[in-house]
């Protein structure tokens, strides 16, 4: 903002300056963007050294991250001036109109290579679900990869040439929980197939989402509805296809044979209160097999695995009887309504959507360039070209988030019925009946 | 004289230097010492209830200060460890460095520190206006007042947030009839406001019921020599107050200065913008991974003032400080 | 120094009247001694004019000022409690020193005023201790010194030697004179001692109820006291009291008459009830009855008890009519007994026939509804020859 | 300061020593009060309207008047969009996921046990002995740790697979593998977290409390005869009753309150749903009820409210003063 | 009922010691006073017999059990506190009832004794009042309530009666003699009040600086005290002391001499300094010198200062040789002035001179340097003539 760290203060300034270039655009971005250089090479990329870019730490904490904001944003709060937000929960500000619809405050010419250029999955989370309008722009996509130990696998009698066809053509779940446990066999590891199970966002949004997809199941009869319209869309979470979906997720646990594919209990008990930093932490100390986890996970075992004898294998998520699919992770970069300093702050977006701008991003925080066509520079980078593929097709599966203005509602209902199943609190039949009942009031409220 | 000096005769039996004073010397020798203590003790079961209240004391201080030690087990496990073992493998205090290297600590210390002294300094100094008023003089209303103050603390503290920040934020005007000054908002000011407003009621409780006990006598003494009724207050009444003043200001310090709500979303975010130290703390948490170790050792090096506050308040915790003034 | 004035001053609790429309009037530099029994408005009476509780009514004066609603460090006063009060965070030169250092008073004169004061009250080199470690008088003489420290217009002292031994009491009570006389300070003195009212005090009010029963200086209290209630209460051991009827030229008690001069004193008249004091000190056994004034014909009486003080014993003669005897339940005094004193050489036993006699120059007259006096000291009766004859007769 | 000044000073306290006891003992409140009203009370009045508005999710603006609407819905749990039951009529929902009960077991539990724990460490604290400062200090750091760590703390000593906790806690059958997952077993963490952390702030104000006791009536009670039983019966605890009562109460209160502990222990407000979760998790999640979350809010105060009057009962039966009763 | 033993007591504070070496051997059921200064150390003794305070040194037997290390619930006492120390969060009746409920008495016991406590200290009426709604006599007299209302082996009583006025403290010394009487309980009194230490106690004990100086029945303290210490502690006003020299057959002060029989006397020689003690009784006008057992010649001195006292008038004589007089700050006594009482009816004014005689029979010798009596009481000398004709010479 214009005045530094204060607040709305100039009332009368504050048009004026808002057209003039400079004063500070504060972003609120992350630890890993402060003292990344990712300010310098913004200002290489055109946002003039008039204008300070600061980079902010918000709590890390989505949700509290998500609550600062809102909190910001209620108040008219004029900082920050740009934010970054999870892809998983900006479309609840955006069809509030808490951020700046940038189809109307910034030239065509920009929102259309955007566009163009951008990975879709991520410009639709950036997107008014009625009007079509842009809200945000990518800044990453992430997604969700498996991990695993080539060495125990090898000692189970994989090889080579199946790591290189599970990169773009992954094994079902039957069969990869097959493999896992005859890893596990041979193995003096603790345990085998990780992923996040907690009561928690990211269960309901990602991991289960992606099981329930595999299976053939939907929250709301299909992706088209995951957007709204609210009220307006059919719940099924009680179809037979969507319960196939929890009884995937309880049977790599516990192995019950419910579901309509064999899958043995590969997963320990513990993954229902696992989220990502633990299965990263587990998997790199060499305790694991596999491992569901985010990009940024590969680099992570890359380094730990080196100088030691466990080998990294990468592959997409495992395949249901409707495919393989991968939930959308990632970034999005969006503007304060009240900021104070917009064409600074325009200046600052357009920059960073500049190829230079997000190589250095991936270069200093493993972050993925949000473009496909740079996709090639991460093929060609040491830590990452060896995983592109599986990469790759992960990208190209992907799910998008169910966001909408009810989702944190729903999705907390999701991830506690879902939680619950995985602990065998409660069967999938059950769990499904109550999520239908729960979200069906929702919609049906809202 | 005392209850304590006769406990602390005992006491210091217990820690091997005590004199024997009450044993008949002699046959002590060529005893066992539990055959000594077993005698001891029951000509003077007061020694006997003192170990056991040692006794009982370390049984519950041990298990009240495990998450303590273990904290500081947490500090000391290599980055990104998951199983922290009971005792530390190896030493290693550099998570006690790192914390000051990574982020600027010793500020989001500074800015809580601020908060927190200055508001128990102001709560201190208000609250005891109050707490004398409610406690030693009788007036119409006293009851519906207090009640209101009580009222206040019925609700969730959210509750109150939106609508001060509004006021501190936009210019919503307070009551419907001013605003505040623009420039309050994102300093100091702002915290110390609404958190002198919610550590209040609590203060003036605990004040009001110790300024009640103090005997009229002293402060009639006092005003006879010539204070005035507020000169009384600050004079005797305070000081003789010691312990619930000091225990006021610790429990205000404390609230203060681990207070996350409001000192959070009142400030920016960056320790430069009088973000608060538990700011600080969860620095070190990104989206997927948290650096546990550096936490811990945050979160160590953050009680600290604490510690030292305690341990200097305590001496105003004096034992039995109106003995001998009065005969009642 | 001023002068001290209380008006119609009248102080309710919920259900007491602790004092009830007192009026005082001190002379500039006066000592006056407030004396009553326990729980009869002394201390609130102070605290008024302390300024430490509002009278429900009336009005307070000091020197030219009403002071009625003054907060009392205007007032001009210092004070000794009764309960002492010290602060109990401060040492003894800080308990001393509070008043000056309130006036920010120079250091060196504040240490200079804390020493005379120490010494006053005996409590050189006590001056780093802390109250609770020192004893019950080391306490109060702190208090007297907390007061005398400071130069005030009045002092108000509520009991300030009842800690005191003996010895230390007569020197303490010298120095307070001396300080009075220096000073000229006027001071408002509670005691329950005797010999600290009658020595001390210019004149001497006696409380009772919270009402004023008689201010006047000791001498006249304790020679002339007021009524029933101040006669009883001034001198130690009490006054006896005796119920009578006035007969014709007589004071017919039970067991035995004195011949006085009925005509001689307004306001009493054949029959009436009355009641008579007599001092310990004022009978005589029979041999001695020539040291009286105007000694009565002697009476014969069994000995009690003997109390030998040293000085002087106590001897309690029983009542004339031993009507009943419940175990002591009722006073010897209720049981109209007489208490008397002789000198301590006397050759006296307990359970002896005595004969006495009392001074009849030094009879108090009540009545005996409104206890209020009629007359000290009668007079024989004009027609002493007769009595003379009738004593003859009885002694023989 | 000139001469002047200094006269309008001693003006000033003539003035205000001549007050009535009435008026002066207004005065005195003055700061404290003006304080509260406008950083308190006056955002408590904003709020208590706001629950009278109808929750507008998609925007931060109220909706239009309603009444009590909201706290039918929320009595009668028919608002699905409350994160979780604030009560449940039909009791399908289990207790322990009932915001109102699960709360209110909460502070009985976490109450209660801060009161003993409390007093035990407050005896520890003031008795005599070598090393009394430390054990003091030790006492009460626990209560200055910020809660976000304490949280830390016992998610870690109870998080799956690693949690120092968790693995002996399950063989001895008392809680299952994941207990942060788990409503019992997160509700006795939460519990048993309050009070290590808590109980350090009872035991202060217990030991305040004993420490303004005046000794010499100890004295008194040992020649009469008494045990220490009935020394703490008779004179410590009627001596200390108010002060204990002002910790209970504010204890109690914000045991009432209940919520960063939950969040910061993981086990959260989806698992162990108190009042307050619900509150903020209307206010600052995405989908926003204002109305709805001042609504609970209010019934909160109402709950609390009705615990107090058991308090200030309790206080004026026993003819003890707050002041209060 | 018991005995209580104290050996070698000894209590050190810091830098005091409070007690000194103390032994004390009280029969069953005796009475006995504890006098001294203001900290000489008896509520210290009280302290250590009650087991409040734990003697540094000795021991401390009741009845037939050593005590020293036994909690004072298990000493079977009742005390009254100098600091009186009433439960300010009880009222009158609780105050009072506490012992017996700590005992489990039944309800109606426990409303009798406290009825009957009640009564014995006038405070019937008030058992519903809370201390801090009492005046300082009336909480005295519910500490007092508060012992006697149990029946415990010892009573230990710390000025009990320091708050009450005169007439109600002679009613409940009657009041606890008769308590002791019926109950026959041990009791040990620490009183500042000469009156009540001469008639209540079967022995006083005299204390100073922590030191026993002599533990005699009442008039032996009196007429036969063990030491100087003693002699000017025990009666009230104090004995007059004259430092003098002892002559051939006389006693020769700064201006008059007194004749005795040097011989009849052990430990006296001529030359020796000693220091004579007479008691203001004992000094008599030249009138009434005939009062005397043994009259010394009468010798000439000039009135001071009069206090009249009601019962008494006290005279101060100047002292026969005023060298100095600084203003007061030395005490009359220091300045060796005698003090003299004489009867109310005497005529006597300030400054006037006046002949004065003193009774021999009551002269007190002490030695010079350690203050011990050396004699109580001198005869006159044999050549009774020689100094009949010296008086004679004289008188002229
Ligand atoms: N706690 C203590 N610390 C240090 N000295 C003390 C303490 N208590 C008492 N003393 C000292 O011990 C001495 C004896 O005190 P004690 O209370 O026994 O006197 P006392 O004879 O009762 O006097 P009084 O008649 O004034 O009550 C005094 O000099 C006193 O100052
Ligand atoms: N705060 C109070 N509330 C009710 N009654 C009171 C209060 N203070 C004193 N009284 C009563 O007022 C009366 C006078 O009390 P005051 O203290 O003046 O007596 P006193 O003459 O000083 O007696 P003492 O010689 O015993 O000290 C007493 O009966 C007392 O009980
Ligand atoms: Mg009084
Ligand atoms: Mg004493």
């Amino acid at each position: 903002a214009g005045g530094g760290g204060g607040g709305g203060s100039d009332g009368s300034t504050t048009g004026s300056s808002g057209d003039e270039i400079g004063g500070t655009v504060t972003v609120f971005s992350g630890s890993a963007f402060v003292d990344s250089g990712i300010v310098d090479a913004l200002h290489e990329a055109g946002v003039p050294d008039s204008v300070t870019i600061e980079m902010t730490v918000p709590p890390q904490d989505t949700g509290s991250k998500q609550q600062q904001l809102r909190t910001a944003i209620n108040a008219e709060e004029s900082d920050p001036d740009l934010v970054l937000t999870d892809n998983g929960w900006t479309i609840p500000f955006i069809v509030r109109d808490d951020l700046v619809n940038l189809e109307e405050e910034m030239d065509e010419e920009f929102i259309s290579r955007v566009r163009e250029e951008g990975v879709q999955s991520m410009i639709d989370t950036g997107t008014h679900p009625e009007t079509g309008d842009l809200y945000s722009i990518p800044v990453f996509p992430d997604y969700p990869v498996i991990t695993y130990r080539k060495d125990l696998l090898r000692n189970a009698g994989y090889g080579d040439s199946d790591f290189e066809t599970w990169r773009s053509d992954p094994p079902t779940w039957a069969e990869f929980s097959t493999i896992v446990s005859e890893a596990m066999g041979g193995s003096d590891v603790q345990y085998g197939h990780l992923w996040q199970g907690n009561n928690y966002a990211g269960l309901a949004c990602c991991t289960f989402n992606e099981f329930l997809t595999s299976m053939g199941g939907a929250f709301f009869g299909g992706q088209d509805n995951l957007f709204g319209p609210v009220g307006d869309r059919p719940v099924t979470l009680d179809s037979e296809e969507s319960i196939d979906g929890i009884e995937a997720a309880v049977d790599i646990i516990h192995g019950t044979g419910s579901a309509p594919m064999d899958i043995s209990g590969v997963s320990p008990q513990e993954v229902a209160g696992w989220i990502e930093p633990d299965t990263k932490s587990t998997f790199e100390n060499g305790s694991a097999v596999t491992q569901r986890n985010w990009t940024y996970s590969i680099g992570g075992a890359v380094s730990a695995f080196e100088g030691t004898d466990m080998e990294l294998g990468v592959m997409p998520l495992p395949a249901g009887p409707n495919g393989s699919w991968h939930a959308q992770g990632g970034w999005i970069m969006s503007m304060n309504p009240y900021t104070d300093n917009m064409a600074s702050a325009k200046e600052v977006i357009k920059a960073w959507w500049e190829d230079s701008v997000l190589q250095h991003q991936f270069d200093a925080a493993n972050y993925m360039p949000p473009k496909p066509e740079l996709f090639g520079y991460v093929e060609e980078s040491d830590t990452y070209g060896p995983y592109f593929e599986a990469l790759q097709y992960s990208a190209e599966n992907l799910i998008p988030r169910p966001t909408t203005s009810v989702w944190p509602n729903q999705r907390t209902i999701i991830a506690s019925e879902v939680n619950s199943a995985l602990r065998q609190e409660q069967s999938p039949q059950e769990a499904a009946t109550a999520m239908q009942e729960q979200i069906s009031a929702i919609e049906e409220q809202s | 004289m005392s209850i304590d000096a006769r406990n602390h005769e005992d006491a210091e039996t217990f820690d091997g230097t005590g004199d024997e004073s009450g044993g008949e010397p002699g046959d002590d020798e060529n005893r066992s010492p539990i055959q000594r203590w077993a005698d001891d003790w029951i000509r003077n079961p007061e020694k006997a209830y003192a170990v056991m209240l040692v006794f009982l004391g370390g049984v519950l201080l041990t298990t009240s200060l495990f998450p303590l030690y273990w904290l500081f087990n947490v500090a000391m496990a290599p980055p990104g460890q998951t199983d922290i073992p009971l005792i530390p493998a190896t030493i290693d205090l550099s998570a006690f460095v790192q914390v000051f290297q990574q982020v600027p600590f010793a500020r989001f210390m500074f800015n809580s520190l601020f908060y927190a002294f200055t508001v128990t300094v102001f709560v201190l100094l208000v609250a005891s206006l109050a707490g004398y008023a409610f406690g030693r003089l009788e007036f119409r209303g006293k009851t519906p007042l207090l009640f209101a103050l009580l009222v206040l603390s019925f609700f969730p503290p959210a509750t109150l947030f939106i609508p001060l920040f509004r006021a501190f934020n936009q210019q919503v005007p307070m009551l419907g009839l001013f605003t505040l000054p623009v420039e309050i908002y994102g300093t100091p000011g702002a915290v110390v406001a609404p958190l002198s407003a919610f550590t209040m009621p609590l203060a003036i409780f605990i004040l009001t019921t110790f300024y009640g006990q103090i005997p009229d006598g002293l402060e009639e003494a006092a005003r006879v020599e010539g204070t005035t009724r507020l000169g009384a207050l600050f004079r005797v009444i305070m000081p003789l107050s010691a312990p619930g003043v000091a225990t006021a200001g610790i429990l205000t310090f404390i609230t203060v200065y681990t207070e996350f709500f409001f000192s959070f979303l009142m400030t920016g975010n960056s320790a430069a913008e009088w973000a608060p130290v538990v700011d600080g703390v969860i620095a070190f948490q990104t989206q997927y991974t948290v650096r546990y170790d550096l936490q811990a050792a945050a979160s160590l090096i953050a009680i600290i003032p604490v510690a030292i506050l305690v341990v200097v308040a305590q001496d105003k915790i004096i034992s039995g400080l109106t003995q001998g003034a009065l005969k009642e | 120094m001023a002068r001290v004035k209380l008006t119609d001053v009248t102080k309710q609790y919920d259900d007491v009247t602790a004092v009830d429309e007192m009026n005082l009037d001190l002379k500039d530099g006066e000592f006056i001694c407030l004396v009553g029994p326990s729980g009869c408005g002394k201390s609130t009476t102070l605290e008024t004019v302390a300024g430490l509780t509002k009278p429900t009514s009336g009005t307070i004066t000091i020197g030219d000022r009403e002071v009625t609603n003054l907060p009392p460090k205007d007032r001009g006063i210092a004070m000794v409690f009764q309960n002492i009060a010290l602060f109990p965070h401060m040492d003894v030169y800080d308990n001393i020193s509070f008043g000056l250092r309130l006036r920010n008073f120079p250091q060196d004169e504040m240490d200079e005023r804390v020493d005379e004061a120490a010494r006053v009250v005996r409590l050189q080199g006590m001056l780093d201790r802390m109250p609770s470690e020192m004893s019950g008088g080391q306490r109060q003489r702190v208090a007297i010194a907390r007061a005398i420290v400071r130069d005030p217009d009045v002092f108000l002292m509520d009991e300030p030697l009842a800690n005191l031994d003996a010895k230390l009491r007569v020197n303490m009570r010298t120095e307070l004179q001396r300080l009075h006389k220096q000073l000229d300070t006027t001071i408002i003195y509670v005691t329950h001692n005797q010999a600290e009212a009658m020595t001390m005090s210019d004149r001497i009010a006696v409380l009772n109820k919270g009402e004023l029963q008689q201010i006047a200086p000791p001498l006249t209290c304790y020679n002339q006291p007021a009524n029933r209630f101040v006669a009883g209460f001034i001198g130690s051991p009490s006054m006896n009291f005796v119920d009578a009827t006035v007969g014709d030229g007589t004071l017919d008690a039970d067991g035995y008459s004195v011949s006085f001069d009925t005509t001689a004193i307004d306001g009493v008249a054949e029959g009436d009830a009355v009641e008579f004091g007599i001092r310990p000190e004022d009978l005589y056994l029979a041999d001695n009855s020539g040291e009286a004034e105007d000694p009565s014909r002697t009476f014969s009486v069994t000995t009690d008890v003997l109390e030998p003080m040293g000085d002087e014993i106590f001897v309690y003669l029983k009542p004339i009519l031993d009507t009943t005897d419940d175990g002591g339940m009722t006073d010897f005094e209720e049981r109209q007994g007489l208490l008397m004193s002789v000198d301590p050489a006397t050759d006296i036993r307990e359970e002896e026939d005595v004969e006495v006699a009392l001074d009849r120059a030094r009879i108090h007259l009540f009545d005996s509804d409104t206890g209020d006096a009629i007359s000290h000291g009668v007079v024989a009766d004009a027609d002493i020859e007769a009595e003379a004859e009738r004593d003859g007769a009885q002694a023989d | 300061m000139s001469s002047g000044g200094d006269g309008i000073l001693s003006r000033l306290a003539t003035w205000t020593e001549n007050l009535s006891e009435q008026a002066y003992a207004y005065l005195l409140l003055v700061p404290g009060f003006l304080v509260l009203l406008l950083f308190a009370f006056w955002p408590l009045a904003s709020a208590i309207r706001m629950s009278f508005f109808a929750d507008v999710i998609t925007s931060a603006s109220l909706g239009e008047f309603v009444g009590f609407q909201n706290y039918v819905r929320l009595l009668t749990n028919t608002n699905a969009l409350a994160p979780a039951a604030f009560v449940d009529p039909s009791f399908e929902t289990p207790i322990l996921e009932q915001a109102l009960f699960m709360t209110v077991l909460f502070a009985v539990l976490s109450v209660t046990g801060e009161t003993l724990l409390g007093f035990l460490y407050a005896m520890l604290m003031k008795a005599e002995y070598k090393g009394r400062r430390l054990v003091r200090l030790l006492i009460i750091l626990p209560w200055a740790i910020p809660i976000v760590i304490q949280g830390m703390i016992f998610f870690l000593l109870f998080r799956p697979g690693y949690g120092l906790l968790t693995e002996p806690l399950q063989q001895l059958g008392i809680f299952s593998s994941l207990p942060l997952n788990t409503t019992f077993d997160g509700f006795v963490i939460v519990t048993v977290a309050d009070i290590w952390k808590t109980s350090a702030f009872m035991a202060l104000l217990i030991l305040a409390g004993l420490e303004s006791v005046n000794q010499d009536l100890y004295e008194v009670a040992d020649v009469m005869g008494a045990s220490r039983w009935q020394r703490f019966r008779y004179i410590t605890f009627p001596l200390v009753f108010p002060v204990l009562m002002v910790a209970m109460l504010f204890r109690t209160m914000g045991a009432l309150r209940v919520y960063g502990i939950i969040e910061s222990t993981t086990v959260g407000c989806s698992t162990v749903p108190s009042m307050t979760c619900l509150v903020t998790q209307m206010m600052f999640g995405s989908a926003t009820q204002y109305g709805s979350a001042a609504a609970v809010s209010v019934l909160i105060a109402i709950v609390v409210g009705l615990f107090i009057m058991v308090y200030l009962g309790f206080i004026r039966r026993s003819n003890q003063s707050l002041g209060l009763a």
